[in-house]
């Protein structure tokens, strides 16, 4: 449904700049009437967390999420997409995932926005391990029947 | 020789992020391939005691636990994911 | 739903600032786990429009977007709100309306800021002329049946 | 006396933004109201032509078109709204 439009998929350590990723999809061109950006941070679960260890697959990651975005821009008419997904040591209150998506049109964008999320939730290679604040390993975060549930409502089938 | 790849608790459980395996004959699937890694030793046991929970993928792309393995590079194993 | 939250509504001629209006919903605290943001901007028309003129209903225009934000608060567990809409001339390409919403649930500010928007559109007292690339005065944007459509979806009766 | 404001098309066409009138006894309802105004002139004709089509608010919040203008003290006339 987009034409050629080719997402923008990134793994990386550092943060990422919100305004900087909308700019990107927008700035110089008048086609775009919709953006909406999707941040997913960490946090602190009333004090327990010390930090989040992010690990993930490395090739795997990129690759699963260049599919998924694919698969986006070809359910809706978006003009653009970008999907970024941190990795390492992350402490409350900063971002993990970025989705920014453009369109002509709020629900295209709405949509493939959340279904990103969803699927990066339950399909793309990463673990989160916790730190707690008492210095204790917290273990890994355990995966959420919801997750995949929310996944699942995006299947055509 | 296949590569054998492990993360989060599986890679943990194991004791190893990676090792490259030559992989007898009658390994044909993914859940045989659990089924033989699992007797491999007591990390791997404990790793793979509950082989639903372990989800798997060949050369970089999602597979069930039926999938046939010939010809698979890398395989991985790792617990249901939560990124995001 | 949401415990103290106080949305913050703006009717403005300036443009905006996305990643502020996000860092004054995240920053400094660690109990928000999703930001959704949606920006709509002026659309060109294929180069037919030189820009839009946004007219509004001052006084009621604050109120309504209140009214609906506080509607929002009060179905949604949002830890934070934002709405900010435009006035006056604006060029393809600008923006026109901002929508943050902040949650401890992605869920909940997606469907948030969805619902934000459908009800922006059709019942809040702003209207749009066009000026061509022409020179002449393109008229009143009609308003879209698909837009009370829209609006009515999030109707409880 | 009532405050009369006018948005957009509605505006332009009865070709002022708002007035203070004195409203009859007999205007009780919106619906009555804008039967009434469109005997005022034709800039009112034309812009009240086609009275589903007008929206109006009473002190600024939205009301449907059987609603009692009693108490009012500022009631807007525009159409449809294509904001956002």
């Amino acid at each position: 449904m987009s034409a050629h439009v080719v997402p923008t998929v990134r793994i990386q350590a550092e943060d990422f700049d919100i305004a900087a990723e909308v700019a990107r999809l927008s700035k110089g061109r008048a086609d775009v009437g919709a953006v909406v950006t999707f941040s997913g941070l960490c946090r602190d679960e009333q004090g327990a967390l010390a930090a989040l260890e992010l690990e993930h697959y490395p090739g795997m990651a990129q690759a699963e999420i260049s599919r998924i975005a694919a698969e986006a821009t070809a359910r809706w008419p978006l003009t653009g997409l970008t999907a970024i997904h941190r990795f390492g040591k992350i402490r409350p209150g900063e971002n993990i995932v970025l989705v920014v998506t453009a369109s002509s049109h709020r629900q295209a964008a709405f949509e493939a926005a959340n279904f990103l999320m969803d699927y990066l939730k339950s399909r793309v290679p990463f673990w989160k391990k916790e730190h707690r604040s008492d210095g204790s390993e917290g273990g890994w975060v355990e995966a959420k029947d919801a997750d995949d549930a929310a996944a699942r409502r995006w299947s055509k089938d | 020789m296949t590569k054998l790849v492990y993360f989060a608790w599986v890679r943990e459980r194991i004791g190893k992020t990676e090792e490259e395996i030559v992989l007898p004959a009658e390994v044909a699937t993914v859940s045989d391939l659990l089924d033989w890694l699992k007797a491999r030793g007591d990390g791997y046991e404990a790793a793979l005691q509950y082989p639903k929970a372990i989800r798997v993928a060949i050369n970089q792309e999602h597979v069930d636990h039926r999938e046939k393995i010939a010809g698979a590079r890398e395989i991985a194993l790792f617990p249901p994911m939560t990124g995001g």
